[in-house]
Order: C-alpha cells, then structure tokens, then sequence
C-alpha cells in the first residue's frame, strides 16, 4: 500500500439542471482506487452509479455542473481536457446491454481496429491482426471469422467479449464496467466476468465494476462501494460482503435483500421507502428518512466518514 | 444518459390529466409552439366570427373600386371585381379550415378503422390493405388528388375527398405501425386472457392509445391538406367563384403580380402560409410532446 | 446475393399495385368529364359522326372490355395517342422524362445539400436557439404553396431584380445549341458535349424552379435527420465510441451519421413523391417541359392515354426508385439486407 | 392426491423460414409437467430455451402443437382459445407478465384495469361487487387505494408489478402462472414482491409456476424446480434437492454461476459457447452436447429421456447419478 | 434581346398537329398550315384608317396560281399554277398534288369537309389535274364563297408523293404522317417540333409565291402562365406575345412600352346564351328580362377591360345595319328587367345555371361572378359551372346548358355564314347553344348564302337582325378585339381572319 493510488476523488459532486429543478446526483464523493483492484460500485437504481462512472470519464453531457476538489488519475489531474485524451487509451469502459453498444452497422472487427488505429497510428493490416489478437484475448472462438461479423449476428455474450476486446485494445489502466453483465444468462455472466477478472490480474489492470447485485461484487471484487442517493454510504473490502459485516444500515440491508445472500425467504428483507427525490434540499444523510437507527442530527452536516478500518470507511455517525 | 432514466414506453402513455400539464408546461418552454397555439385559436376564431367582422361582403362587387391597393378603406386591397381582398381573406378562413379539418378527419376516421385492423389480424386483412395503400402510394400523391376532382367534378366535397384519399395512406401506415407494435404487448394478452373479444380488444385497449400518434399524423396533415386544396385551385380544380378560398384568391392573384397589383395574391398567400405554419409547428409541437425520442 | 433475392422479391411484391395503380387510373380516366369522341369529331360534329369516331375508339363497348383492350396494348408497349400533343404517349412522356427528372433530382440535391446540414446541426444542440431556428425555417420553407413561392421567386428574381433568366423552361435553343440526347440529362449532356456555355445556361435555368420545389421538401428531410442524428447520438454505441475516445468528427459524421442514413432514405421515397406532384405546380409556373405539366394538361383536357400513360411511368417510376432506396438502405444497414 | 395440473408431451413448434426453406423451431419439446395443488414450481433456463412459451401453453395463451394439459380433472388442452377465454377455467389458471410497464393498459388507472379483467372474467357480479373484490385485490397486495386512481406510467416498478398480481389473483385462481415477475426490478422492490408472493400463497392457497432465470430466486420461493434446456425440461427435483445434488451437468453449470460472495476468488469451470439453435435439432443428439462438460459418443447418438434419479428427482442425461434425499429442508 | 432575324413567339398552347386535316387536331394546327403550306390563292391587305393593317376580304391574290379564270356562270374555276414552285423537300409543285390535296380535304372528313362545304367543295370529282400546271374546279351552282374559301387553312397544298409514301391502308390520306411532319411547301419550314413545348419555323429560302419573309426562324413556344408571358414581353425576352387577359393588353397598351395592337374581329360576337328549349328561358319575356338586367358596363370595363366594342344600347327604331355584328336594343335597365319577369310571373325569381368555358376563365370567369351578382337583384340565384375546355364542345353539343357565355367568329365575312353557324335551327351547328330554331330565320338565312350584295341581300340581313334581337336567344354583349402584343421593334402585323400571326410579313428593326 506505499504505492500511490491510480486514482483518486476528492469531494465530487455533481449537479443536473434541468427543467423541474438541480437534481443533486452525487454528493460528497471520494474514492481511491490502486494499481490492478476490482473496485465494486453496488447500489438501487438511480443510486448514481452510472454518473459516477460518467463523472470520470468525462462523458457528461452540458447539462452537468461537475465540482470536485481533486480528481487524479496516474498522477495527474483529469479535466475536461486530459480526460479526452486518456479516453480509450488509460480509461475505458465497458457498458450494459453489449448489443446495443456495438456499432449495428460496422463489423465488429472494423470497430476494434477503429479504436487501434485511433489511439496508435498504425498501418490498416496491422491494425486488422492486431484486432484479431484482441478478439482472441477475450477467447472469442474462430477470431478470423467472427471479425468480419456484424453485431447482430452474434449472440449476446459475444458481443459483450467484443466490447470487452475493444475496451482492452489500447490496454487501459483502468476499465470502468458498467453492468456489463446485465441481460446475459447466469451462465454467461459467470463465463463473462472471470475473463474480466482474468485479465484484470494479467495485466494489472484496476477496474470499476458498477453492479446492482452485490452478491456479485462481492464474488469479484477486492473492495466494494455501497452507494445510496448519490453518496457512497460504505466501502468495505469484499470479504466483509460474504461475512455480512458491512455496517451501514442501508448496505446491510441491501445484503438481506439480496436472494443469494439469503437462506429462506423470511431471511428477504425489503429495504423500507424508496429512494429520495435528489431535487430540492436533502439531508446530509440522504438514508435519514428510511433508516431504522436515524437520529435527528443524522441531518446535519458534515456526516464524518467513519473508520472501522483504514480500508473500511462508513458514513454513517450511529451505525455499529 | 438520459435514456437510462426515461423509459421508451412513455411513447406509449395516454394524454392525460398531468400529461396536460406537461403540454402546458411544454409551451411554456417553447415559444414557438406556444404562438402556433395563440395562432389556431385566432384561425379558429375568424372561422367562427369572420362573416360578422368582415367589413364588406365576400362577393360583393364594387365596379369603381377594381384593384385598390391597400388603404384605410381596403385594408389588402381589393381585386378585380372590386372586392375587398381582406373581408374575403377573413371569410375564407372558415372554408378552409372546414375543408382542412374535414380531410383529415375523414382520413383519420377510414385510417382508424383500416390501420388497426390490418396491424391487429395481419394475414389477409393486412396484405388487402397494404396493397391498397401501396396502390394509393405508387401515384404521385397531388396527380391523384387532380385525377379523382377533376373526374368527380370540383365541388368542396369532393375536394375534401381528393384530399382525404390521398391522405389515408399515411394514417393507416401509422395506425398499422402503431398497432403492431402494441399487439404483442403483454398487457394485450392480459385482455385476450380476460376473454375480450380481437374487437373490444381493438376499441378498448389498443386503439386509444395510438390516438396520440394519430393525432401527432392529423396536425402534420392539416397544413398540407390547405396546400392541396390551394395547389388544385392553382390549376384550376379548385372550389368554385366567388366562393372565397385562400387558394383561389392566390391563382386568381397570380394573374395580376406582373402587372403590380401583388395585394391580391400576397394577402391571401400569406394567410394560407400562416395556417399551414401554424399547423406544421403544432404538430412538431404535440410530437415533441408525444415521442420522447425527438424531445429533449 | 441476398441483395439481389431482395431485389427481386421487391420487384415481384410491386406487381400488384402496379395492376391496382393501372386499373384506378383507368376507371379514373374514365370518369374524367368530356367525351373523346365529340372531342375527335371536333366543332362541326354530329350525334352521328360522333357515335361513329365512339365505336372507332371502341368506347361503346363495355368497361370491362375495354380494360382487357387496354391491357393488351400495354403488353405491347402501346400507351396509345394523346389528343392534345397529337402524339404516341410513350414518345411524349420519354422526351419529357428526362426534364422532369432533371428538375426533381436537382430539387433533390438542393433540399439534402441544405437540410441534412440542418438537421445534423440541430441535433447536435437540441432545444437551442439554433435547434429552434432550424425548425422554424424549414417549417416555413414547407409551408408555403409550392406555386406561391414560384411565382414570387420570378417576380422578384426575374421581373424585379433581373439576375435569374426568364422562366421559358430548359435551355433556350434560340441562343445555346442542344446537346446529343444522351441521357436526356441537360446538366449532364452539355458536360458530354463539352459545351461549358450551355452547362451553365441549364443549370440557370433551373435554380430558380429546383429551389422552389426543394424548399419543400426542406421539413420532412431536416426533420428525421435530426430526430435520426438524435437518436443516433443518444445511443449506446455513439456513447461507447465516445467512451472509446473516437473522435468527434468521427462520431458525428461516420457513426452517427451512418446509422441515420436509413431513416433519412427511406423518408427520401417519399418527399421524391412529393416532389413529382408538386412539379405539377412548379413546371407549370416555369414552363418546364417536363411530365407534371403534362400530365395537368392532360387531366384538364380528359386526354386519357396521356393521363393513363403518366400515372403508369409514375408507379413504374416509384418502384425503380424504391429498389434505388432498398439498394442504397441496404448497403447503408447490413440488416436490411439479411431481413426478408 | 390428485395433481391441480398435468402436461403431457406438451410441444410448441413455430413455423420459421430458414432461407428459403420452412423449418421447425421448437420451442417446447415434448414436455411433461405435474402440479400439485398448492405447490410451487419453478422454471428456470437460459434465454431463449422455452420458459415463457411453456408457461404461455399452460396458461393456455398460446395453443400447443401437441399434448395434453389436465387442469383440475378435465381436459384443457384440446379447447380451442377463444372458446377457452370465455371457460369458467379462463379465471382459475391466471398470468403474471414480465414487463410490469408493458403488462398494464396505459390508458387504464389501476382500478379499471384490475376492475375491467374481474368483470370480463366474472360474468354477474354488479358494479359494486366488482369493485369491492378489486378493493379486496388492492389490499392484498398492499397497494395503498389512494394509488388505485393512478395510471401506469405514475407509478413505481414495484407497484406496477403489486397492480399486476393484483389483477391476476382478483378472480381468484387456483393456478396462478408468474413468469419473471421481478426480473426488472430492483433487488429490495424484487424482495418485497417475492415476499408477498410467499404470503399469497400461504393465505390463498394458491399454487404457483414461477419462471426466473435467477436460481437464488427459484431457491427462495419453489417446492420443486423444472429446469430446462432448448426447448426440453433437463431437471426436475424439490428444490432442495436441485441444489445439494444437482443432477444434470446443465443445473451444475447454473448453480456454479450464480454468483456467491463466499466463492470468492475460487475458480470454477464455466460452460462455454452459447446453445445451439432450437431450429430443426437433431433428434437423435442430447440438445446439451457441445456445451456439456461429459459429452461422450452417446450423447450425440441418442437423446436422453427424463428418468427418475432419485425419489423425487429425475434428470434427462445419460451420466446423471442418483444422490440421497436430502432431508433437512 | 432576340436576335434581329429570329422571332420568339409565347401562346398559352400549341399545335398539336403540323396538319389540320388530321383528326382532333387543334385550332393552332391552323397556325402553323398557315406558315408551312402555299394555297392556290391569299387575299390581299389593306391599311385601315387607324393605321393597322388587315387582310383585304374582297382581294384575291396569287400564291401557287399565278392566274385563275371563272367562266360566266361561275361554275368552272381554272388556275394556272407557279412553274417554278417547290416543295421543301425540293420536289416540284404539280396539279397532280394540287387535286390530291383538294381530294384529301373534302373527303378526311370532320372539320376540314365542313369548311370545304362551305365553298360548295364537296365532291372528288369537282377536282381535276388538266395538265401538270392547270388545275380546274368544277361546281354544280356558283357560290361567292368559293374562292375566298380557298384562302383558308384547309385546301392546303400538300406533296402527295412524300405523303403517300406514308399512307397506309387504314390511313389513305397519311393523316398520321402529316400530323408529325411536314409536308408543305409554304414560306416556313417546321425545323424542330417538341408537342406542348414548343415549335421552331425556318424560312424557306427556295419559296416562290410571295416576297420572301425577313424571319430566318421562328420560335413559337408554349407557356402556360398569361402573367409569365407578360412578364417575358415585358422584359424584353420574346418579341410576341398573344393570348393576355385583356387587363394585360389594356395596361400594356396604356403604359406604351410594347406595341399593342387590337383589332375588331371581322363576323365576330361574344354573347351569353340562353337556351330557348329549357325553362324559364323558353319565355321571350324571360330572355328580355335577362337581356336588360346584364350589367354590360361593368363587363365592359370590369371583364374585358374595355378591348371591345359594345354591343348593346342600340336605338331599336332606327333599325338593323345590314351587318354583323351589329348592337342590341337592350341596356342595363333593372325596372324593365323586373317588369318583364313580372308579366311572365317571375317576379319571384328562379334558380338558373351559368355554365363557362374553364379555359376562357380570364375573362369569362369575372365576367360570370358579375352576372351572378347582378341577376341576384331579381332574386334569380345563379350557379355557375365551369366546364373543361376538352369537353365544352360535347356540352354546347348536347344543348344543355340554361345558361352560357360563348362567342364566335367567322372565317368568312358574311353575316349569313355566322347565322348559319349559330343561330340556324335547320343545321343545329354545336355552335346554336340556344337551342334556337325559327323556321322563318332559316329561311332567310338560305337565301342569303346564294344572294351576292345588293339591296335585296342587304334587307334580308336587316331583317334576320332585326329577329334574333327581338327574340334574344342570345344577348349580345361585346365585339371583340383581337388582341396581340410585341415588341416595339416588331413590325409588319397583319390582321387575318384566322386571328393567328403571319410570320411573312413581320420585320424587325
Ligand atoms: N442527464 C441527467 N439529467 C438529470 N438527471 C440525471 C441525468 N443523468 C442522471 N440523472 C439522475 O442522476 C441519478 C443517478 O443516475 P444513474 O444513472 O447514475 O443511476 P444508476 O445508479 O446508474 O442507476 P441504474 O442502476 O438504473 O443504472 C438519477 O436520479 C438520475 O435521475
Ligand atoms: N411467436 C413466436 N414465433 C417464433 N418463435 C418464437 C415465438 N415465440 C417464441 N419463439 C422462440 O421460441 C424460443 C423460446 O422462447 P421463450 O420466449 O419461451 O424463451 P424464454 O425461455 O422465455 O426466454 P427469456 O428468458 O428470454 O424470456 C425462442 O427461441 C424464441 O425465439
Ligand atoms: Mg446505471
Ligand atoms: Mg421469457
């Protein structure tokens, strides 16, 4: 842990104009991620996973207000600026619904090696085999046939590996995956998310695994961020997810809602409420109204982070 | 990002109570639709009241004041006949409206009716009916339009029905594709399960909820329905003098633009513009509304 | 060659409204008022002389005859004599084709040349000043009577203000020599001939009617490119090629773009339908020789060949043009070529 | 005890082109079921491999190719649908749809579409009957009655979902089919929606067909679990049983992939390649072959047959062993 | 702007036939007989006082007949033709293609028989070819129309050998050739023909019967619009333009940048009709009723813009000029109208319908929503149809019509050849619209066609005036003028019966 992080966030927030009102989508984010970690971002709908993910990326559209006191990534700040030049060669990212995400109209080869020949200038032949390398480094069987191949001809986890070769092209030091394995069968997922983890830990490679399911997390992952509202309430290591040790009211009950982690259906547990509308003025807690143990200065800010352990932080004053 | 949170099938909601206040809130919004707005509720006005506001009559002749040019007296002039260009450019507005609205609702009617059945049974129903619109679509659509007036003579009505034919194949096409896409929706097989007849099935669930696109297909349609009638009256196929009729009066005009006298073909121009404008930005306007794809 | 299986399947699948269209033009005909045989006895006719040319003409026999008489000429390639030109309808609407087609196709260009950049610009900012802009002026472009417009076009640019020539159709044969008919195609046949003087006479001559005509085919061509170049750029695959840090041009004009090119050709089948009726208008205002000005002619002098003739070369017309439009969708879209 | 349900060689094959040629997809082949009454069976199956069709047979939306359903000891299947829809048995056999946005009228408020499917089953109730059992439905389900004047698209996925169960048990059915019920929603909606699913069922005594693709979902809420492949049932044991001793080399692969934070880290092997086309198999080849981690010249020269492995448990495989009962629950 | 030895020419329609012989084949087929085929003989010009020149009626000139002469009792014609004539194709001009031609125009039938007819050229056998220069007519009883009948468009000179070489069995007289081509002799050439676009003329320069034209080409093109081909007048763009509005040529005329030149159409009257046979026109009193309630002044200035002369107002005591046209006693007088309605019990008014032709809508159009305006006053409600040019002759065939607005010219300048066409009930021409039929008129119509001038022929004239303006079967509203316009540097305009311009005379400067 003496190396420095690959990146990190200080105090992020993001604010959405729009026609009904600021929708304050993230609030108080900070977040470090090292060299070659499985980083888990688990939460509900709308919880801001997604624009997290996009925050980094820098692939806000206008409407966006994005404030941070320091995002760094390798080293260096990332602005709107160097974002765009790290885009699919440091970062990339990989993205739900693989179908819809590939080009409908352009080979899946051609997209590879469109992504090749942009971020390293290289001769068409050469970017053709390195393209096949690619594809088969995500263990596509019968490469040569399948770069010729249009999106709709392959089944839905073929297309996922594609975006996944596409992703790794440029060997990114980061790669954001955001539901990557959502739509897919069980078996296909399994088959989809070793070979991320694969070649993660072969080339040392960080990744952001955005999921709603945190039995998955944390199967994959070194370290998971339970987020809620637009806050990320808990992160813990992964091996707390298993162990159900994770102590903040809203991740807990997230586990018990969670069918894998349960052992019968009493065990089910529904989370009360539902998620708070982000327009107009929140408490610093955004939990307060569905939380069990919420006490009236749960409101106040600032919420300290609380540390069980320097690798495990809660925002949460209360919880045990 | 948007299309994370928005799902598609808002396409498919119903206008309703709050839906209303979206569109209120959507002209708010948007100007431009919101003086098309202000705009048919003055055309629908001067339908209503046009004949009573009107200052001269609309065939009343003034044999020694023949093509005026605009004054206090003659606010657009007058034309050859010595009528006042703006009393007839204001009673025109009923006609045309009422041979617009009637176009549309006539097509709109056979294509509620030819549409969905088509998209609902498919198998032969559908192949009659799509030759025929195919059939209908394979002319040039205004060349129909003179052939059926200038067959059945070129009375208003059956202007309205040349204009209404010509027409029908787009609402089918859009009541077929509406249809279609809702017929295997799941809450259509809640209703087959519920033992509803394929017809109630048709009138209770699924035809009300492709009234918006209809409607959407029926605003655009407005607008080129009045261009029809004023391109048929342009050569000739129009409704009959005196009767005062945008398009009439602008082929009438046409005749006197090299000679100076541009009163009598602008000012009836210019109405029929504006109504066609206005109908064109308020179907832009209630597709914005309708189909989130296009709205932002 | 699943391109050419569409093909022809398309082909085959036209058949029966290419027999509907000959048949609803046919009675159409028909009923158009006038009696071609007073009209061929002319001004000093007699009920018995007229009743003569009628059997001559065979229109005493039944309807029904009569169609299965007018089918076998059109197995012949017999469209039959027009009364007004005089002439065989084929070799009228032949050498008129080409004038029309010129005209529309220029109207055409015009109309893709300013809307596509439209709708491409408006949908890269959608709900701004420039989005609402755009909308306003093609709506307004559309808006307009496509003859209103016309004549407005020659009182100004020609009778007023002098700088376009006078609206006597093609090119002016008292001044410029024809070209060698090679594809009937003036803009194109002048270049043949290598006569840059009447290249340029030809395409003055068509400014002012191409851009009436095109004006109105602004709304519906900026109109999808928008929604399409929105949707395009609102999708998963442009987001992951931004992702992948393409660049923007690329997006814009190679993903985006590509993948809307399908909505925006197949709305061109139709605003080319548009397009021909309203040539009707336009040929008119300008006197272009071409086959809309005929064909009005033709309805308004109940000359039922002529009007059988054109509406027949118009649904043939489309049908070549939607295989043009199918050919083109599926070399945009691989999709469309493995759909039935 | 007589069975609520029986399939017998049920089969759905679906006429496609292929080419120019015809061919057969078939999308449920030769499938027998039973059902107790008050039971809850599960069915679970990759994409594509005939859950909803088969649900859709039983809930006799769709006419079978072939076979036999017996619902409550009289025939059904042979019936044609419309016919049936208007059957006294249309009310005891009701759906749970997918897509809780998609499976509600847009144009309908909550009320009516409950309201509108009680009156059309239910020939004679007056209006005021009608809606006293919507209201009785409504509150069933937990949905606030202030909600009941809403439209779909001002209500949540979960309500949604309570408005579709709402309807559904509204005629009181013996047979109630859901089919991936909560597969769009989200964990905490999905787990107060199985919930009150389990408490229907223990105060109704209805029984269930529930359709997931999700295992852990089936492990929750299933006495016994139907697992199918292309078309075929593969597995069919109490729900226990399936996962202490899964049977099939399929069922093996699905439990191995669900996933499980204490298998952390551990490496398992994963199936691989996607299956094969449901049009025109062979009939003579284990529709698993390819895929199937034991495939052996028999597998692609005979089609196993579903055979008993064990009390309970019968399993469509060549190498499926028989395994002891388990007997704790 | 045109070059000075080319004339652009801009009509609303073309020809659709080089040959008038040719079945439906239009009136501008005439026109362009006209430039492209000789006649045995022409008429001579003459200069009016106003300055205009017009064809001379009572003048005979050589064109292919250098001489004729007539025998005492003017049934035998000989002419003795041009030796040096040529046709284009350079073929000689014989008697032979003389007598085919003659042959050809009485027997094609339709029209062309008709006119013929009118000159007593009925038979074949009337025609003979005395040698290859001499070409003799032969008629049963003399006919002063005879001769000025061989002027018009119709006995045209045709070369029978090119023709014939495209006869066919089913088509003897190679109508369907000559349609498309030439195969004339006269001043011009047709160079180039596109139908319903335009028509292009070159001179001739081999023609030998009249001075050779200034014009080496002619380019005669079609424009649809009247406001377009004012506008190309205007600026300069073609040097003639014919067919305007009268507003146009009023306004042209007044504001003096091109040269208008109208003139009275000879045997000319444009008029609305009454149809005798159907209620409640069948009443005299009725038709005086209508006859004084027309608000001629107002069509006079409103409609046609003054480029006629009135035809109303005349002081019946003075009785009729032994001409035609001549004016009506009626003038807007609505106490007399009423009057009149009253004593046939109509005080109430009637429903009636006003049927125009939709291709003379510029005028007819106006001057239809005036009379509707004013007949309203009598509570007379009119409905006004407009009919397509293409079937106007069938609808003023089948006398149909209660009410409609008409004219009519003749060729010929005899009163008695319009009373034939339009008023005879014996013949029941298309162009008798009312329905009329007054054995007595018809009588003296007859007598007549066969008196040559004198005091005789001129009472009986007086008189069949004085009958149909008691009778009214059709009021008399205007005597049009023929109306054309053109450059101030075109000369050389000759008014000719057929109204349509002669491309021999015009010069430019
Ligand atoms: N462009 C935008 N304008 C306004 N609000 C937005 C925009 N994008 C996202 N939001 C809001 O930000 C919040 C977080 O959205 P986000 O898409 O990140 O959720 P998520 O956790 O990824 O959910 P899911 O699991 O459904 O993908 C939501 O409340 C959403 O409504
Ligand atoms: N109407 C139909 N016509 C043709 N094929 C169909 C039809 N309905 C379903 N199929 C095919 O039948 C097979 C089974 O489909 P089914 O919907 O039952 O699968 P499923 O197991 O429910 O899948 P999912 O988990 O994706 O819902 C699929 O291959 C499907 O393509
Ligand atoms: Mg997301
Ligand atoms: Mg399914």
């Amino acid at each position: 842990m003496t190396a420095p992080p690959l990146l990190t966030i200080d105090k992020l927030s993001l604010d959405f104009d729009t026609r009904s009102g600021t929708v304050k989508a993230l609030e108080d984010i900070d977040l470090t991620l090292n060299k070659g970690e499985i980083l888990g971002i688990v939460g509900e709908s709308g919880s801001g996973k997604s624009v997290l993910s996009f925050a980094i990326m820098g692939l806000l559209d206008e409407a966006a207000k994005l404030r941070a006191d320091k995002i760094s990534f390798g080293g260096m700040a990332l602005n709107a600026k160097s974002v765009a030049e790290m885009r699919g060669r440091e970062l990339s990212m990989i993205f739900q619904s693989p179908r819809t995400a590939l080009n409908p109209i352009r080979k899946v080869g051609k997209q590879i090696e469109d992504v090749l020949v942009r971020h390293a200038p290289l001769p068409r032949k050469a970017a053709k085999s390195a393209a096949i390398a690619a594809l088969r480094q995500v263990r596509i069987p019968d490469p040569e046939r399948r770069y010729n191949a249009y999106p709709f001809e392959l089944s839905g986890g073929m297309c996922q590996r594609v975006m996944i070769a596409m992703a790794l092209a440029c060997d990114p030091t980061l790669l954001i995956a955001d539901e990557p394995t959502t739509g897919l069968d069980v078996t296909t997922q399994a088959v989809v998310m070793d070979l991320i983890r694969d070649i993660a830990a072969e080339r040392n490679m960080a990744v952001i695994l955005i999921t709603h399911d945190l039995a998955l997390a944390g199967e994959y992952c070194d370290r998971v961020a339970v987020m809620h509202a637009g806050h990320i309430v808990e992160v813990a290591p992964a091996a707390q997810v298993a162990q159900n040790a994770l102590r903040h009211p809203y991740a807990r009950r997230l586990f018990a809602a969670t069918p894998a982690a349960s052992a019968e259906l009493e065990d089910l547990a529904a989370i009360p409420g539902s998620l708070p509308d982000l327009r107009g003025t929140l408490p610093a807690c955004r939990y307060m109204a569905r939380c069990e143990i919420a006490r009236p200065d749960c409101a106040q800010a600032p919420l300290p982070a609380h540390d069980i352990s320097p690798s495990h932080l809660v925002r949460c004053r209360y919880c045990p | 990002m948007t299309d994370q949170t928005q799902s598609p099938q808002t396409a498919l909601a119903p206008a309703t109570p709050d839906r209303w206040a979206e569109f209120a809130h959507l002209l708010r919004g948007n100007k431009i639709t919101f003086a098309a707005v202000l705009l048919l509720l003055l055309l629908v006005l001067l339908a209503l009241i046009g004949p009573a506001i009107a200052p001269y009559g609309a065939t009343t002749t003034d044999a020694t004041a023949s093509l005026e040019p605009p004054s206090a007296a003659h606010f657009f002039g007058t034309d050859a006949l010595g009528r006042d260009v703006f009393s007839r450019v204001v009673i025109a507005t009923r006609l045309d409206l009422a041979m617009a609205f009637g176009a549309v609702v006539l097509s709109f009617a056979v294509g509620l009716i030819l549409g969905p059945i088509a998209g609902y049974f498919g198998g032969w129903a559908d192949t009659v009916i799509g030759r025929f619109v195919d059939t209908l679509m394979a002319f040039p659509l205004f060349v129909l339009a003179m052939g059926i007036v200038a067959a059945l003579g070129n009375s208003v009505g059956n202007i309205v029905l040349a204009t209404a034919i010509i027409n029908l194949p787009f609402y089918i096409r859009t009541a077929r594709a509406e249809v279609n896409m809702r017929r295997d929706l799941t809450y259509v097989e809640a209703a087959r399960m519920a033992g509803n007849s394929p017809w109630r099935i048709l009138a209770v669930h699924i035809v009300p909820n492709i009234l918006p696109a209809m409607v959407v297909q029926a605003s655009l349609n407005l607008g080129w329905a009045i261009l029809n009638a004023a391109g048929l009256s342009f050569i000739g196929l129009g409704v009959r003098p005196p009767t005062p009729e945008w398009g009439i009066m602008v082929s009438e005009g046409a005749g006197y633009i090299f000679s100076g006298e541009w009163w009598t073909f602008t000012f009836p121009g210019l109405a029929l513009v504006l109504a066609v404008l206005c109908f064109n930005l308020l179907g832009d306007g209630l597709r914005d509304l309708l189909d989130p794809r296009s709205r932002t | 060659m699943p391109l050419l299986l569409t093909l022809l399947r398309r082909i085959g699948s036209a058949i029966p409204s290419v027999f509907g269209v000959i048949l609803v033009t046919f009675v159409l005909a028909r009923a158009l008022p006038g009696d071609p045989a007073a009209y061929y006895a002319g001004a000093s006719a007699t009920p018995d002389s007229i009743a003569q040319i009628r059997s001559q003409l065979g229109l005493d026999q039944p309807l029904i005859v009569q169609f299965f008489g007018y089918l076998g000429q059109l197995a012949h390639g017999n469209l039959g004599q027009s009364t007004s030109s005089g002439q065989a309808v084929l070799s009228d609407l032949i050498e008129r084709l080409p004038a029309s087609i010129e005209l529309t196709l220029t109207a055409l260009m015009f109309a893709l040349i300013v809307a596509i950049p439209l709708g491409i610009w408006a949908a890269t900012r959608p709900g701004s000043w420039v989005d609402h802009l755009c909308r306003l002026l093609v709506t307004l472009g559309a808006a307009f009577p496509t003859f209103f417009t016309a004549l407005t076009f020659v009182y100004i640019f020609y009778f007023q203000l002098d700088v376009a020539p006078e609206p006597l159709g093609r090119l002016s044969e008292i001044y410029y020599t024809m070209p060698p008919r090679v594809t009937g195609l003036l803009l194109i046949d002048t270049l043949l001939a290598g006569d840059p003087e009447a290249f340029r006479a030809a395409f003055a001559q068509l400014i002012l009617p191409a851009i009436s005509l095109g004006l109105f085919a602004l709304a519906p061509i900026a109109r999808v490119t928008r929604a399409a170049m929105l949707e395009a750029l609102g999708s998963d695959y442009c987001r992951t090629a931004r992702a992948m840090g393409l660049s923007r041009g690329r997006i814009l004009f190679v993903i985006a773009l590509r993948n809307a090119a399908l909505p925006i050709l197949n709305v061109l089948g139709m605003v080319f339908s548009f397009l021909l009726g309203a040539n009707v208008l336009i040929e008119k205002v300008f006197a272009w020789p071409g086959i809309g000005a005929y064909a009005v002619n033709a309805v308004i002098a109940s000359d039922y060949a002529a009007v059988q003739g054109f509406v027949l070369m118009m649904a043939l017309l489309f049908i070549v043009l939607n295989l043009v439009v199918d050919l083109f969708a599926s070399m945009a879209d691989p999709r469309v070529r493995y759909d039935d | 005890m007589t069975p609520l349900l029986q399939a017998t060689a049920l089969r759905k094959l679906y006429p496609v082109k292929q080419g120019w040629s015809r061919a057969q997809l078939h999308a449920v082949d030769d499938v027998d079921l039973t059902l107790a009454p008050g039971e809850c069976l599960g069915l679970v199956g990759e994409s594509g491999c005939g859950k909803s069709t088969l649900a859709r047979l039983i809930a006799r939306l769709i006419a079978p190719s072939d076979g036999g359903i017996r619902f409550d000891g009289q025939e059904i299947a042979e019936t044609d649908l419309r016919t049936f829809a208007r059957s006294p048995e249309r009310a005891q056999i009701q759906v749970v749809f997918q897509d809780p946005h998609e499976s509600l009228n847009p144009g309908f408020t909550a009320m009516r579409i409950v309201s509108d499917h009680i009156r059309s089953l239910i020939p004679g109730l007056t209006p005021i009957q009608v809606t006293a059992r919507a209201e009785a439905a409504f509150e069933d389900v937990g949905l606030p009655l202030s909600l009941a004047r809403r439209y779909p698209h001002q209500l949540s996925g979960g309500q949604k979902a309570r408005v579709g169960i709402a309807r559904a048990i509204a005629v009181e059915p013996k047979l109630l089919i859901l089919d991936e019920p909560t597969s769009a929603l989200d964990v905490s909606v999905q787990a107060v929606i199985l919930k009150l699913l389990g408490v229907l069922r223990a105060k109704r005594g209805i029984s269930y067909i529930f359709v997931s693709h999700d295992l852990e979902v089936i492990r929750l809420i299933c006495d016994r679990v139907a697992v199918m492949y292309l078309g075929k049932i593969v597995e069919c044991a109490p729900t226990a049983q399936l996962f202490a001793h899964p049977a099939h080399p399929y069922t093996r692969a699905l439990i191995a992939g669900s996933p499980d934070p204490a298998r952390r880290g551990l490496k398992t092997e994963r199936l691989q390649g996607s299956a094969t086309s449901p049009i025109n198999p062979d009939p003579n080849r284990c529709r698993f072959a390819g895929r199937c981690p034991l495939t052996a010249p028999e597998c692609t020269a005979q089609m196993p047959q579903l055979r008993a492995v064990g009390p309970d448990q019968s399993a469509a495989c060549h190498f499926a062993q028989s395994a002891p009962a388990k007997t704790e629950s | 702007k045109t070059p000075k030895d080319v004339l652009v020419e801009v009509g609303e329609h073309g020809p659709n036939s080089l040959d008038p012989m040719a079945p439906a084949a239009n009136e501008l087929s005439q026109m362009v007989a006209w430039q492209i085929y000789d006649r045995l003989v022409t008429h001579g010009l003459k200069t009016l006082p106003d300055g205009k020149t017009v064809y001379d009626a009572t003048k005979i000139k050589p064109e292919l007949a250098t001489s004729w002469n007539i025998n005492a009792d003017g049934t035998e014609m000989t002419f003795h033709l041009r030796k040096d004539a040529t046709f284009h194709d350079g073929s000689p001009v014989t008697a032979e293609d003389v007598k085919w031609s003659f042959d050809r125009a009485v027997a094609a039938g339709g029209f062309p028989t008709v006119q013929m007819a009118a000159g007593s050229l009925t038979d074949p056998n009337m025609f003979t070819a005395v040698d290859k220069y001499t070409f003799k007519i032969t008629l049963p009883k003399a006919n002063k129309l005879t001769l000025p009948d061989l002027v018009v468009p119709v006995p045209n000179i045709v070369n029978k050998k090119l023709a014939l070489e495209h006869a066919t069995k089913d088509d003897p007289w190679a109508l369907d050739w000559t349609r498309k081509n030439d195969a004339g002799g006269g001043p011009f050439e047709v160079t180039s023909w596109k139908p319903g676009n335009q028509i292009v003329f070159t001179r001739f320069d081999d023609w030998k019967s009249g001075d050779m034209p200034q014009m080496k080409r002619v380019v005669y093109r079609e424009v649809g619009s009247a406001g377009t081909r004012r506008a190309l007048l205007e600026k300069g763009d073609v040097d003639v333009s014919v067919g305007l509005p009268p507003k146009d040529y009023a306004e042209m005329a007044e504001a003096g940048k091109v040269k208008v030149i109208g003139t009275l159409m000879q045997n000319e009257m444009f008029y609305v009709d009454l149809n005798v046979t159907m209620k409640p026109f069948d009443n005299k009193k009725v038709r005086q009723a209508l006859a004084y309630a027309l608000p001629y002044d107002a069509i006079m200035s409103q409609a046609l813009y003054n480029r006629a002369e009135p035809m109303y107002g005349a002081d019946a005591a003075k009785g009729y000029a032994p001409k035609w046209p001549v004016a009506s006693p009626y003038d807007t007088d609505l106490d007399k109208a009423k009057a009149l309605l009253a004593e046939a019990g109509l005080s109430d008014g009637f429903k009636t319908d006003l049927y125009i032709d939709m291709s003379q809508t510029t005028v007819q159009e106006p001057m239809a929503l005036l009379i509707k305006e004013q007949l309203a006053k009598l509570n007379i409600d009119v409905t006004i149809h407009k009919v397509p040019g293409s079937d106007w002759f069938a609808k003023m065939g089948s006398k149909s019509m209660p009410m409609d607005i008409n004219y009519f010219y003749g060729w010929l300048d005899y009163p008695e050849y319009f009373y034939f066409w339009t008023y005879d009930g014996k013949n029941n021409a298309v162009f008798n619209t009312p329905n009329y039929n007054n054995p007595k008129l018809d009588a003296l119509t007859e007598k007549a066609r066969f008196l040559d001038g004198g005091p005789e022929y001129d009472k009986t004239i007086s008189a069949m005036n004085a009958i149909v303006m008691e009778d009214v079967p059709r009021i008399p509203v205007a005597h049009l003028y023929s109306d054309i316009a053109m450059q101030p540097n075109v000369d050389g305009y000759v008014y000719w019966f057929h109204t349509n311009l002669d491309y021999r005379f015009i010069t430019k400067h």
